[in-house]
This record gives C-alpha cells, structure tokens and sequence, in this order.
C-alpha cells in the first residue's frame, strides 16, 4: 500500500478476515477492531484496474470508507476484463459472488442477460437518483430500452493524437490537424520518411484492436450489427461489412498499400512507443492514455478528433471502458451500501480526481468545473479536445456503441481481419469473414441461451 | 584437460551465456529507466536509480505476496516431491499387474491441458471451501504426473546391486525407499524441487481464480497488477518487480545448483 | 546357527539353458562351506538364490528349519559380500558398514561400537568418512566384507571377498574371518578363486560345473580323492596332468611317457582310462641309471615362483606340469629325467569319467610317522 | 537365447518374461503395496484431472449457456464445426508447426548448454546456474522482456540489425515471422528447465566409460555418440516426451506476445482453447477443442513410446 | 614398443597427503612390468596417472619419448583393463570389445575377426550377444581384458585383470597374455595381488608402499634380495617371517628360538637387526639328535594345502610360519623340532631398515648342478 493509504488497506484486510470467517485462516484480526468492522457493512468490489488508476481507484476507496465509517468497501483486484469476467461467471450467483463488478463495455450485454445481476435503475428508482448530471453520451452506452443496468465508471473515447514537431517538418500546419481520410492520407504521405527500405517514419498507424475500428464505423452513423446496433432488439447479424466498414478497411487499405501506414500490432504499449520514439506521425489512442503521451513523448504532442470519410458528416464516438455492476446474490443492506459507494462514485469531487489521477472522462460534467481539473487542463489543453469530441457527439443509436454478447469474440475476429488486410487480402474479403464468424457466433449463443 | 579445450569452452559458455542471460539483463536494465527511456528504445539507463523499485514496493504489498509466494511454492514444492517419488518408487521397483497400463494413464494426465480443467477445478475448490485458502492454492498441484516420469526414469538407472544388498540387509521396501532411493536420487529430487517451486511460484492464473484479496496472493497477481492496457504502463516499475519477483528464484537455482554440483552415483558398486 | 539345505535346485535365465540343475546340499549350522568352479559356472547364482535375489525355477531352499525359497530376501535373516560389493554411494564408509545394523534398531552406542571394531578388523579406521568412490579397488572390497561381517547374521553368503586384496591382507582377512565365524558360529558360504582359501578355509568344499555338482568333500578328499577329471585338474596349481591311457600287460602308458609299470596285484579292469598325475608327483630322478621308470621330457617353459619351480612339458599332445622345490636352473629346451610312481597316478574310466584309483596322496607318513614328528 | 534377453533389455517390456529378482516377492501382496504407494497421486489425479477431463468431454456434446453450462445437446456439431473451421485448422497447422521448431530446436539446444556446462572447469556453477536462470523468469516476465526484445522499432533486436546494416524485422507483425519470434521466447524460456534436466543425466553418467573411451582414442563426439548419447537416452526420451507435451500445450507467451495473431498464424489450439472458453464463453466448442488436442497429444505420446522407449538404454 | 618413464610423480587428492611421492622407473619398450603392493598404496593412481586420468600434481611422464602428463587419454595411444572394468552397459559384449577398433576406424571385417578371436581366446564366444549385466563377474572381467587386448596399443596397463578368474583360466589367461605380450611386443604394466602372476609374468616387478617406491627388479631378485623387511614379507606366500635379533657372540639369538650359531668369518657390524627367515626354510629335523641347532616349536595352527603344508608357530611375539611340502598329519598343540641354517637368514639393519645380508636363494644348484640336470 502507498504511504498516505496504509492504514485503510491494513483494514481492509482485516476485515476482509472477519468476514469471510468460513475460509478465513489467517485469524490476526485485532479483536478490537474486530468488532467495529462487524458493524460495518462489507461491499467487495471486483476491479480490473492496475497500476496508477488501481491506486486512484484505492484512494478514492479509502476516502469513502472514512466518510462513512458504516460502510467498508473492499477493493479487490481480479486480473484483466476477461479474467475478472471469467471469475465472475464461476462464482455469480453464489455466495462467493461479490457485491460490485467491474465489467467493460462490451460484456453489458453479457450482464444483462446473465441473471447475476440488478440493475441500477432500481436504486435509481426508489433514490430517485437524477442521472441527467450525468454526462449523456455515457450512460446513453448503459442504458438499454431507457434502464441503466449498471453505472459508468471508468470511460474513454478514441482520439487522433500526432506529432506537431514532425507536422512542421513535412510542411503540415500543426494547429489543424487532418480530419477526413484525404486530408489524412495526404498528410501521411507526407510524413512518411524513408531511408532506403526502412522506413524511418510512418504517417498513420492503428492499434489492431476492434474497438478503433468500431468507432470508425458508428462516427458514419452506422452500425455494428443490426436491430439497430442491438439497441432495438437481439441483434441476428452483423452489418459492419457494409458501407462504412468497408471504408474504413479501404482507408487503411490504401495508405498500407502506399507505405505510409505503419503496422505496430495489437499491444498498446507498442504503438505508443513508436510514436514517442518518431516511427510514426499520427495514431489513434485512448483518450485515457493522452496524458502520458504527453508526458512521454520529447516534441508537441496535438490531439484531435478521429477521422471520418470525406462525405460522411462524422456523429463522433462512442463509450469505451467500463461500468460497475450490482449483483444481485447479496443482502439488501449490502446492495444499499453498494449503491452509497457507485453514488459518491458519481460526484464531481470524486470525477474530478478520478480525471484528473487516470484521464478516463468524468462521468460527471460538473467536474470538469473543478479547480483541480481546470488546472490539469491548464497543463495539459489537449486533453479539452477529449472532452470536447465525447460532448460534441451526436448521441444516436451509432454512437450509443452496439450492443451484443459475443463482443469479445466478434472484436478478436475484426483484429484478424485488420491482420490480414495488412498482409494483402482484399478489403471486403477479410471483413466478410469477419462478419460471417460474428454471425456464427451470435447464433450460437443464441441456441445455447434459449 | 588440454589449453585449447578450455579455452574453447569458456569461449562457448561465455557466448551462450550473453545470448541467453542479455534478456534478463535487459530487463535489469529496464528496471532502472524512467518511463520515457523504456519507451524511447534505450538499451542503458541514464542513471542506476532505484526509483522504480521504490515504487514497486510502494504501490503493492510486494513483501507479503513474496510470503505467500514463498509459503505456497515451498509447500507444492514439498507435496508434489513426496507424492511423485512414492509414485515413480512403485512404477520402478514393485513389479505389479498392470503397471505400464497405469503409468501411461499417469502420463496422459500430463496431456490434458490445464485451461481445460481450470473451471470444474475453480468449481471443486469452491465447494472444498478452499477459496482464498492455502489449500486451494496448493493441493491440486501435489500429484504430478510429470514429476513421476521424472524421478522414474532416474530411479530407473540406479543399479539393481543397491536394491539388492538393501534387501539382503533387511530393509523394508520403505525405508530401501527413503533411505537408499532418495539419497541416491538427489539430484532428480533437487531438480524437480526446483521445477515445482518455480513453476508454483511463477503461476498467475490459478492463484488469481482461487483468491480474492492480498491475504493469500501471489507475486505474480502482483506484477500483473502493476500492467495496464489503455493507461501507460510503467515499465521500469513492472520490471523493477519482475526483477524482485526473480531474485528469490535465481537464489533458489543457485542453492539447488550446488547440490546439483555434487554428481553422484559415480563408483557405486565396484 | 543355521542350517542350510538345497534341494534340487534349478535355475534358467532364458528359459531354455540350465545355469544350475539340479544342486543338492546341506551345509550343517555353523559350517564354513566353500563353492568353487570355473568363471560363469553359476557360484554367483547360487548365492544370489540363496539369499532371494534370484527367483529358484525348480526346488526347495531351506534356511533353518524354514522353507525359504518364498521368503523376500529381507525376511530371510542373512547377510551378503556381493561379488562387485554393491556399496551404497551416498553413504561413507562408516554408515555403509552400520548400514543393517540401522535397520535392525541396534541402539546407537552399539552400532558405533562394532561398526568401529570391524572397521578396525579390517584396515580400514582412517577411511571412515570417505565416500566409496573415493577408496581404491581393495578398500572397496573390504567395506563390503565389513558390512556383511558386522551384521552377524547366522547365515553369511561372501561372493570372492578377498579377490581384489594382497597375499598377505589376504592371509590376515583368512584367519579373521575364520576366527569370526567360529566364534559366532556363523554359517558360511563362501565362492571364491583362491586355492588357497578354498583348502585352508572350507569345512567342506563343493566344486561345480556348468551348473552342475561335481563333489561336495573336504579340502583334503577333494584334493586326494578327485571324483573326476574335472575336480582332479580344478583343484590344485597347476593343475593335475590328465592324459588318455592305455593299460596293457600290467604297464600303464602314455603317449609321450615311458611306459609305467603296474604294481603286483594293481590288476585294472579297464583298459581305456584317463590317468592323472599331480604335478608334484612327477619326479626329478636323481640317478637315471639306477632308478627304474625314467622318462626323458623337454622343457617347454620353467616358471620360477621363488620358493618353487614349475616345469612345462609336452605329454599325450597335453600341457603337462611338474613341480619341484627350490628355484631350478632349468631352461626351455632343457632334456630332463623324470619319472613317474604307479602309486601317485589316479585313474579315472575313460567313458564315465568316474574315478577307478585314487593317487596316493602326498602325505608325508608314508616317510615320517606321526610319532616321528611329535617330540 | 537370443530374443529373450534383447526384449528384456528393452527396458519397456509388457509382460514378457518376468525380470529376475522381483518374481521373488509374492505378487498378490506386491499389487496392493503398489496401490498404496499410488494412491496419494489416484486420489488427487481424479479429483483434479480425470474428473474436469470426463467432464470436457462430456460439455464438448454440448452447447453451453453464459454459466457454462451444458444446455443444447449437439452431438458431433462442435467437432464437426471445428473440424471445418478455417480457424481451427489453421491453429492446428500453427501448433504442429510450433511443435516442430521448439521441440528439436530447444533440445539441442539444452543438449548442447549441458555438454558444455559438464565440464569441469572453474567457475561452471556461474555458468551453470546462468544457463538454468531463465527457469526462474515466469511466463509472463519473459514474454513482456521478449515484446520488448521484439518491439518493431524500438527493439532490440531490430536495433542490432539496423546497427549490422541488415533490414528490419517484423518479428510479431508477419505471419511467417512471428511463429519463429514464439518459438525463439519459447525455446528461451524451456531452456533453462530442459537444461537441468540433461545436466542431471550427464551428471550420473558414469565417469569412468569416458575414461576407457579416452585411453581407447574416442575423440570428443565419438564419445558424445556412441556413449553420452545412448547413456542418457532415458533423460532425453524424457526432456523429448515433455518437451512435445509442454509445446503442445503452449499458451501464456501467445497471450501475451501475439494473442494468437497475426492473422491467425500464432493462434495455438490451447490459446484458442482459451480464448473460446474464457473470452468467448464457448465451453462446448473449447471442450471439443480440448479433446481433439489431448488426442493428438496422446497419439504423438504413444508413438513416442513405442518407438522412442525401444531407444533407451535403461541400466 | 614404446618405453614408459615416470620421472618423480607425485600425487596428492586432497592436498596434504600423498598418495604417490617420488615415483621413478623406466619401463622398456617391450617390457612386462608388474606393480605389486597392498591395498590402497597407490598402484591404480599410477596406472591412472599414466593413462593421464589422473592430473599429476608434480613430476614426469614420458611415454615413447614424448612428455605425456600433458596429453590427453586419447593421444597417448595406450589401453587399460580398469580394477571395476567400467564395460559399457549399453553395448553388448562384442561391441564393447570392438569399441576401440571402431573408433581407430578399423574397416569392418578387421574388426570382426580380430573381435571374435579375442572373444574366442577369452572364451567368450558363446557371450557376444549379451550386455555387460548378463554376465557372471569372471565374464565381466575378461571382456575388459578382451577390450584391451584386442586394440594392441604399444602401451598397455592392466589393474588385476585376472582376480575374477579361477586358477585353471588364470593360469591359461596368463600364458595367453605373455604370448600376445611377445607377439605384438607390447609394453605392459600390470597390477596383480597374485604372487604367481607377479613372479612368473613379470620381467620387472615394482614394490610399492604408502606411494613409495620399496624395490624395482626382476621377479627372483625381489624374492631372494629384498631390499627392506616390507618387500621381504609382501612377496612370498605365506611371508617371510621376520623378528627383531641380536647378534652376540658369533649367534643370532631370537626369542622363542634357539641360538643360530654364524658360521665362521660371518661376522656382522650390527648387533640389532632384523632377521628373516622364509619359510620353507624352517626345517624339519629329522633326527633332532644328530643335527645340530634344533628348536622346538608349538604349533599354533596347520593349513594343508593339498601338495603343502603351512604351520604357524609363535617366535619373537609375531606369527610365523613354516612351510614344508605333502600334506603334514600335525595338529595344534604338536610340537616339533626345527632349526635354521643361518644361510638361509636374511639380516637387516634394524634402525634403516636396509638390507645387511640375503638369505641364501633356495636355488637346488647347491644341490644338484646343471649338469647334473641335463641329460
Ligand atoms: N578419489 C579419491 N579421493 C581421495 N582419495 C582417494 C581417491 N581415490 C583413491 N584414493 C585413496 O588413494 C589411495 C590409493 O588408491 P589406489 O586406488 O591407487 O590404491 P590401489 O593401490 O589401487 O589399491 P587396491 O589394491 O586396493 O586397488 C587409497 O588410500 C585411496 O583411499
Ligand atoms: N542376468 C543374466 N541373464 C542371463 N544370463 C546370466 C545372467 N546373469 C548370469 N548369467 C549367466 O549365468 C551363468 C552363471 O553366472 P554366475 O554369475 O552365477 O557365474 P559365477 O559362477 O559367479 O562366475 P564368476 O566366477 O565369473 O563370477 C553365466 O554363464 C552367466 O553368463
Ligand atoms: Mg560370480
Ligand atoms: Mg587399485
């Protein structure tokens, strides 16, 4: 545990002992203590979030804990997305579960449809929780049919970040920064340096990650598969192999054909590094890793919103992250106290740090009004273009994100078709594939959960 | 032994040595750089500073996951030696009805990939009460079809004379067991000692499963914890940790390679 | 004290061929009984069945009064010098020897005590803390003698003990264990090579040949009443000469020796026999003119051993040996006068091999008389 | 007289002629002491491996629902798909691949850090325990140094070739490219274990067959053929039988290297098998996968003892 | 033929004790040249050393006339029978018997008919298809022989080739070897416990003890003028007997032992000496009355060796031994008359150990001349 926190995490493990007695065998439990904590009411809280937002995120635990002495919120760390999603199916349901989840994006569907779970919107009903305070286009991503399943918490959006020092040197204005895939193109095939077979610095690059290429396709206002991006009912296919996916693979298609698109794989750390070390001009990121970037990287970082097709009007993006869950195999009490812990989750003090100590948005605009945030900004303006392009967005069923269980597979098979597009197959070949084992895997899921 | 032989060899195991120790190397060296330098592609820091390890010790109760580490790994260490020698003891020296049919079926157990069996596993444990537990943690890996296989085939190369004068002494077949087939298997108990604590010390999946909060966890939840996906990580701090997380193990290799030093059943009989 | 009894016993390692058919005998409690016979003749095996590391395919093994042959080799109460010593390489010397005692929970205090004794006995107190394969060959060898002797197990099976030791450790390891084993009354089977051993140390002896008993006697009935060929010229060194004969008009012959007369009234039925003649009784004749029976041989070759000589020549298209005291300034190529006494000769039936007459044995009473010698 | 003792020294006899000295022990009683000494490894086998295994092959008939469990009975449909599937094909053609570099590949290599780390020479213990370090790397440590090692740009190993004038790699970015980067982590990380392991066999090789075939004239690989070789057949058929199982099974490098990519060329059947059970919550298809690859293993094994054991030189 | 010379050596394995110091010879080319000494004194570290197993740790080896000791095994062109034999187990016999005419890339059918002749003198041919732990210990053993037979290396060291074998095959093995020895001309060095071996196989034998080299001669020279009472009581079978004298008075007087009178002109510087006396030449007194210098001894214990007979008797406080030929009807508790002709004593200094005078050789020429002998 960090210095300013030590106490709360020794408390937290020892409560964590007198609570779980059955399996508890480590029995150093001051009894003192001991007996206070059995007054207070234990919410475990599965997380996947590591390094600098897992200590943020223990921060804000701790100051909670002390502001309500009745409650004690034990953070509790379970791997990756997936790995905590995997832990969770084992145990939802049981006793073992625990009482807040985090999950990303695109296991809602999965959510919703376990049986593990309560919806927010019940607490948010008998709270009479506003959550208009809410930044729209967020819980817009969570809300399906009008109910808020679980709460938003940590959220990012894509964003275009390049190089401005390299912009200057190809003869590219820096201060706007290309929107459409011409003036992306253009500005790629200018930035492309060579040196011989080497190339020494690509234009344009993407994380071969499904998500970039998803916000690429609903900025066109369409869809990832149909029944309106599952937003109107079970979605049977996908649709993301029609007009606007299959730009966005000519997009890149094209620039990898003409050498200024560098290939930098699927590990974000990766990419990053080749465009702080110069090997690439302009890339898609996180609008959560923006802040690094800049610490990082040793020239003028710009910022801006991603790209679009040159006759496409863009909506803007759509949510990326994840959102906390209710289970529902806890008592009622620890529900409530759950549902105190997502509320102050909530309020801009929190958003605030939480901003500004991770660079996920604040779910909460009014945080944005914080002196903390507003002296971030300071120091850091690019990251009021993050913001600007989450609350520029046209809130639509594109950009409310799609909504499917078998996301994660769907996302694995894009990733391939990604592979293959940059090793030569043809643009609509390798998204047909895509799209026809997406298919297959929506139907098989949904045979197996009649 | 003749200068060009020697000089031969210590030029081979010098290149070896660079060639497989540069990564570990590199990623000492890893540990020592600021964020930048990691992802700026330099292969020296510009300073020795233990930064990074201060922040690996801050941001994690690294001590007592290297505890737990240390608890489970010796006790998997311990459980899967006992279990597989009285295993690899039967299939070498007690003739019996079958014996090949069940070794093969020991080894096949070796053939069923683990990330097959981790969720009825997660399931039985759950039931056994043995989340969050040691138990949990270490005894499903106590039986080991690899570790018999290992210690079989080196049982299988000491010399039937030991069996025999141990017999005609009026040994038991336990204590021939433990006190003539033990000893004289060291280094094979030594090496699969080495292999069950590494192995059990570097697992990360299982312990993530099976335990929920620091109580019982392990380093390796711990250097996973230090990664992240869409925030930067800080690499000279997760290698700072994989570093801290590997100096027990070379401890470990180095004390088991003293005993392994010592070859043994050289000039046993005549 | 106890006995031993074989009874019928067979052994076959690849179910076809016999490595023993057939052994019977009953070495008495507290005998010291000795197995000799050519390399592979199954000495080895014997023992090895003996003590249970080899499964019997055919007869019944009695330890005590206790039908064996079932037993596990740990049950069976005895203890074993292994021909290539089996010694246990992890151990030092010391815990080697005390290795049995260990298990038999002989307490601590005296586990020490007759571990040091018999390390003592046997030479070998400055090597105590060694590891095996830090001895040399004949250090070796004793830790393995050491080991069996501390036991005291009634019944002790030593497969060549002494093999890889000098003349005269070897004559101090004799008397030793001898002395041992008439002491604890120990019984003994012992293999060995040595002729030496084998005549100075066995109550009995048992000669065998390619698994099969060939006599079981005394040292000295063995020695002076062979029971065939095969025992005449494998007891003794050199050996026996063993030549075909022919007997005719009372005159034994044999190729390339003079004709040998036969005593009034040593009428023989057989014509056709083998006749064997130690190589001792093959006598330097002093004054050929007057000493009847000479025969001329050539020397092939003349081993001078020190105290004495022996003499190769040609009989019967045979080596033959003779051998004489004292260092003989003889040389291959040599013509010498020997001759041959009727009384020294064993016969033996050329088709059965079974023994017709024994040679007169070398005592010396025939010249001396008991009485003679005692003062 | 022939046959009989050529079998028995074959080592991996089937009820052939009884080996000598143990028909001694009666045998009822030997079963039962057998079974004693196996049970501690019985009783924790079925629990943790016969059980979960019975039940993927029971699941691998199933579709499976978001608890996963067994809800749709499809009997061969799974294996059926997978057998069709371009993807599955491809993971196990990348698999057999996989196995067919790392295995040979990482055994010689070990043979050859054991031959030379045998010696005796001063300061062998730092070479020796140098060599077995990357034992004490975990997966994911080494994998994360490997991604570095690997990085496009920034990596070492392409630095060292832009240093030499040679063009750059894409060591995880080509199909082609990146099942050799896996298998060079791979073999990296097995060394050190495989390494031990032959060490320790050489180790109890005894000394003195190398002194008669060095007063005899053998020369250095003459005596690495015909004695060190055959006498350490029981160590390499076992580094071989793991080493093939082990590769078989490879799954954390993957994850974390390549996640199976790209374009599907690093896509091991265990990864896919993790990925269709954890990620993509396909139990029953994970399972038939599961099941197919166990078969494979188990047929590559059989194969290796039946021809492999007849090799060894057992004592 | 190739000359070995040790210049020197030493050895040490831990460092403080030596287990060699100061060894010097010179073996000629074509030389047999036996090692004798007790166990543990160092003789298979000197064959080791020489096949350059072993690091010197000071002094030379030069083998033909190349400097060795910095050679490896593998140039130094010699073959070994080790004491343990070190066969390979994973070979059969006849491979293991080929190996180093394999490796010396000897074409095929060479090498199949050089294997199966030695196989063959060895009588080993009916074993070729076995592996080493088929084998009874004698067999085991003289594949390793076979081994270094069959290579003709110029140099070859064998240690106690043939303590496995029994006296018939022993006795047939050591003439095979002589013969080969001069065939092919070969230089050998040998180790042997067996006396028999060492008189009659070796040109030259050496004594060793504790690493020092006691007495370098041939065969005869060793037994009738050892060099200090240790070679005095190593060779010969039983020992030399050996006490502490005094001389006084033109009489060796030795306790236990009636006064031996020195015959005229024998005078001696020293007074304290030790005398030995072998003992064949502890005679018996046939008429005790007539002959002069009886004494009469107890015996403590009777060996009948078949063709001889070893008394023990106590003289001096140590055991010695008398050794008559036939087979003596003594028991223990006789006691006998003997004497000693001082002829037959040999005397050393008893402060330096050295050698003053030899006993006289039981050579017969006094007796019988060589004329006499030859016809
Ligand atoms: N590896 C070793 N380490 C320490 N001491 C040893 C080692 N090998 C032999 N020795 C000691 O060196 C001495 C000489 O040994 P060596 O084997 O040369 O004797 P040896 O004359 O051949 O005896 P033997 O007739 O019993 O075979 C012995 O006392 C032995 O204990
Ligand atoms: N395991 C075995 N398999 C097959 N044959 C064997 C085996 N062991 C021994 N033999 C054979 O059995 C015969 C008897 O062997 P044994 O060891 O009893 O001989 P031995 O009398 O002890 O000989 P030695 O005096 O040479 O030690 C030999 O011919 C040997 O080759
Ligand atoms: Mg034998
Ligand atoms: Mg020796």
């Amino acid at each position: 545990a960090c210095n300013n926190d030590t106490g709360a995490a020794a408390d937290n493990e020892e409560e964590d002992t007198a609570s779980t007695e059955e399996q508890s065998n480590t029995g150093n439990a001051e009894t003192g203590e001991a007996v206070a904590d059995d007054e207070a009411t234990e919410v475990t809280f599965w997380h996947a979030m590591g390094g600098g937002p897992q200590k943020a995120l223990e921060e804000i635990v701790a100051d909670f804990n002390e502001k309500n002495p009745e409650i004690n919120v034990v953070p509790q760390f379970q791997g990756t997305y997936d790995e905590a999603l995997t832990k969770f199916r084992s145990v939802g349901g049981s006793k073992d579960a625990p009482a807040i989840v985090q999950t990303y994006e695109i296991g809602t569907r999965y959510m919703i449809e376990s049986g593990f779970i309560e919806p927010v919107q019940t607490f948010i009903d008998n709270d009479d929780y506003d959550t208009s305070q809410l930044e729209e286009n967020i819980t817009n991503y969570y809300a399906v049919d009008g109910d808020m399943y679980s709460m938003p918490f940590n959220s990012s959006t894509p964003v275009l970040i390049y190089n401005k020092d390299a912009f200057e040197e190809a003869g590219l204005d820096a201060e706007s920064a290309p929107r459409t895939y011409s003036e992306i193109k253009n500005a790629a095939e200018k930035l492309t340096k060579k040196d011989g077979g080497n190339v020494e610095q690509y234009g344009f690059s993407m994380l071969n990650n499904g998500w970039f290429f998803e916000q690429l396709v609903y900025t066109q206002g369409a869809y990832y598969v149909n029944e309106e991006n599952g937003r109107s009912g079970d979605p049977a296919k996908a649709v993301f192999n029609e007009e606007a996916g299959k730009n966005v693979f000519t997009f890149l298609d094209e620039m990898n054909q003409a050498g200024s698109f560098g290939n930098f794989g699927s590990n974000w750390d990766d990419i990053r590094a080749a465009f702080q070390s110069g090997k690439t001009a302009m890339y898609m990121d996180s609008s959560a890793g923006v802040r690094d970037i800049i610490d990082n990287s040793d020239f003028e970082v710009g910022v801006a919103y991603i790209p679009h097709p040159d006759d496409v009007e863009p909506e803007g993006v759509a949510i990326g992250g994840a959102s906390i869950w209710m289970t529902n195999s806890i008592d009622t009490e620890q529900q409530q106290a759950a549902w105190e812990f997502m509320k102050y989750l909530t309020t801009p003090e929190v958003q605030a740090e939480w901003h500004v100590e991770t660079g996920y948005f604040a779910i909460n605009p009014d945080a944005y009004e914080e002196a903390l945030v507003q002296e971030e900004y300071e120091k850091y303006p690019q990251l009021q273009v993050t913001v600007n392009q989450l609350e520029d967005t046209t809130s639509t069923k594109a950009t409310q994100g799609a909504l499917i269980s078998v996301f994660p597979e769907s996302r694995q098979h894009v990733v391939t078709a990604l592979e293959k597009l940059y090793q030569g197959t043809a643009p609509k070949d390798a998204l047909d594939e895509a799209v026809e084992q997406t298919d297959r895997a929506i139907e098989i899921a949904n045979r197996s959960n009649q | 032994m003749r200068m060009r032989k020697r000089i031969t060899l210590y030029i081979l195991l010098i290149l070896s040595s660079i060639i497989l120790f540069f990564p570990t190397v590199y990623a000492l060296m890893v540990s020592f750089m600021n964020g930048r330098e990691v992802l700026s592609g330099a292969v020296l820091p510009s300073s020795f500073s233990l930064d990074n390890y201060k922040k690996a010790f801050e941001s994690l109760p690294l001590l007592s996951y290297l505890w737990n580490s240390l608890v489970i790994s010796a006790a998997v260490m311990a459980g899967q030696l006992i279990v597989s020698s009285l295993a690899a003891f039967a299939f070498v020296f007690i003739k019996f009805k079958g014996r090949n049919a069940l070794f093969f079926l020991f080894i096949s157990t070796m053939m069923v990939p683990w990330e097959a069996t981790m969720i009825p596993n997660f399931v039985t444990i759950q039931e056994l009460g043995w989340i969050n537990s040691y138990f949990g943690l270490t005894v499903p890996f106590f039986a080991l079809a690899f570790g018999t296989f290992l210690l079989r085939q080196h049982f299988k190369t000491i010399p039937k004379e030991l069996e025999e004068a141990s017999q005609v002494a009026g040994l038991s077949r336990f204590q021939f067991f433990y006190k003539v087939v033990l000893p004289v298997s060291k280094t094979s108990l030594v090496t699969l000692g080495i292999y069950g604590f590494l192995t059990t010390w570097n697992m990360y999946l299982w312990p993530l499963l099976v335990t929920n909060d620091e109580t019982v966890r392990t380093v390796q939840i711990a250097l996973k914890q230090m990664q992240t996906k869409e925030v930067s990580t800080d690499w000279g701090v997760v290698m700072a940790g994989v570093i801290i997380v590997v100096i027990p193990t070379l401890l470990l290799l180095f004390a088991g390679q003293k005993q392994l030093q010592k070859g043994l059943t050289q000039g046993a009989l005549k | 004290m106890k006995q031993v009894k074989l009874d019928g016993l067979y052994k076959t390692y690849d179910g076809t061929t016999p490595v023993l058919s057939n052994v019977n005998a009953t070495i008495e409690a507290g005998e010291f009984f000795v197995l000799v016979g050519p390399s592979g003749c199954g000495k080895s095996t014997l023992l090895r069945m003996i003590a249970g590391l080899e499964e019997t395919n055919g007869g019944a093994i009695t330890i005590g009064n206790k039908r064996a042959d079932q037993l596990m080799p740990s049950e069976r109460d005895l203890s074993m010098v292994f021909q290539n010593y089996a010694l246990y390489p992890h151990l030092t010397v010391f815990d080697n020897i005390v290795f049995g005692l260990h298990v038999k929970k002989v307490p601590k205090e005296e586990r020490k005590r007759r571990g040091r004794e018999t390390a003592e006995m046997l030479g070998l107190t400055d090597y105590l803390k060694r590891k095996p394969r830090q001895l040399s060959g004949g250090q070796r060898q004793r830790v393995a003698l050491a080991r069996a002797i501390v036991d005291e197990s009634p019944v002790c099976l030593m497969d060549e003990p002494l093999s890889n030791l000098d003349a005269k450790l070897r004559a101090h390891m004799r008397a030793e264990i001898k002395q041992i084993q008439r002491r604890l009354g120990l019984t003994i089977i012992y293999v060995t090579h040595d002729q030496v051993e084998a005549m100075t140390m066995g109550d009995r002896i048992m000669v065998l040949n390619k698994g099969v008993t060939q006599q079981i006697g005394t040292p000295l009935e063995i020695y002076n009443q062979p029971a065939n060929p095969f025992v005449a010229t494998f007891i003794g060194s050199p050996p026996m000469n063993i030549a075909e004969g022919e007997i005719k008009d009372h005159k034994l012959f044999i190729e390339g020796l003079g004709p040998i007369p036969l005593p009034n009234g040593g009428a023989i039925d057989q014509t056709h026999v083998y006749a064997g003649i130690r190589p001792e009784a093959v006598r330097f004749v002093h004054d050929p003119v007057r000493e009847k029976g000479p025969g001329l041989i050539e020397v092939k070759n003349v081993e001078v051993l020190g105290n004495e000589t022996v003499l190769m020549f040609t009989a019967a298209g045979r080596d033959w040996y003779a051998r004489w005291s004292g260092q003989w300034p003889v040389k291959p190529g040599d013509r010498i006068p020997v001759m041959i006494d009727y009384a020294d000769v064993a016969l033996f039936d050329k088709a059965s091999e079974k023994s017709i007459k024994h040679g007169q044995s070398p005592d010396v009473a025939a010249e001396i008389s008991r009485e003679e010698v005692l003062l | 007289m022939n046959s009989a003792p050529l079998t028995k020294e074959s080592g991996y006899e089937v009820g052939d002629l009884p080996e000598h000295s143990e028909k001694a022990f009666p045998l009822r009683k030997d079963f039962w002491q057998a079974m004693l000494y196996l049970l501690p490894s019985f009783v924790l086998f079925s629990v943790f491996v016969f059980y979960p295994m019975f039940r993927t092959i029971y699941l691998s008939f199933f579709l499976t629902d978001y608890d996963g469990m067994p809800s749709v009975f499809v009997g061969l449909e799974n294996y059926a798909y997978i057998f069709t599937s371009d993807e599955f094909l491809k993971s196990l053609r990348a698999t057999i691949l996989f196995v067919l570099i790392t295995v040979p590949a990482g055994v010689i290599l070990a043979l050859f850090l054991a031959l030379i780390a045998n010696e005796k020479l001063k300061g062998i213990g730092f070479f020796r325990t140098i060599f077995s370090s990357n034992m004490g790397m975990s997966v994911a440590a080494s994998s994360v140094i490997w991604l570095f090692l690997f990085h496009p740009s920034l990596g070492a190993l392409n630095q060292m070739l832009s240093t030499l004038g040679l063009s750059q790699v894409e060591w995880l970015l080509d199909p082609t490219w990146a099942i050799i980067s896996v298998s060079v982590t791979t073999i990296w990380m097995n060394t050190g274990f495989a390494f031990l392991i032959i060490l320790g066999g050489l180790q109890n090789i005894d000394e003195h067959l190398y002194e008669n075939a060095g007063i005899q004239g053998a020369g250095y690989w003459y005596q690495l053929r015909r004695i060190t070789l055959p006498m350490l057949s029981p160590t390499m058929f076992f580094i071989v039988t793991v080493s093939l199982i082990n590769a078989f099974q490879t799954f954390g490098q993957v994850d974390i290297l390549t996640q199976g990519g790209p374009a599907e060329s690093t896509n091991l059947i265990v990864y896919s098998i993790y990925r269709e059970a954890f990620v993509n919550y396909q139990f029953g298809t994970a399972s038939a996968q599961a099941v197919i690859l166990f078969g494979c293993i188990l047929i590559v094994t059989i194969l290796q003892f039946k021809f492999g054991e007849k090799k060894v030189h057992y004592q």
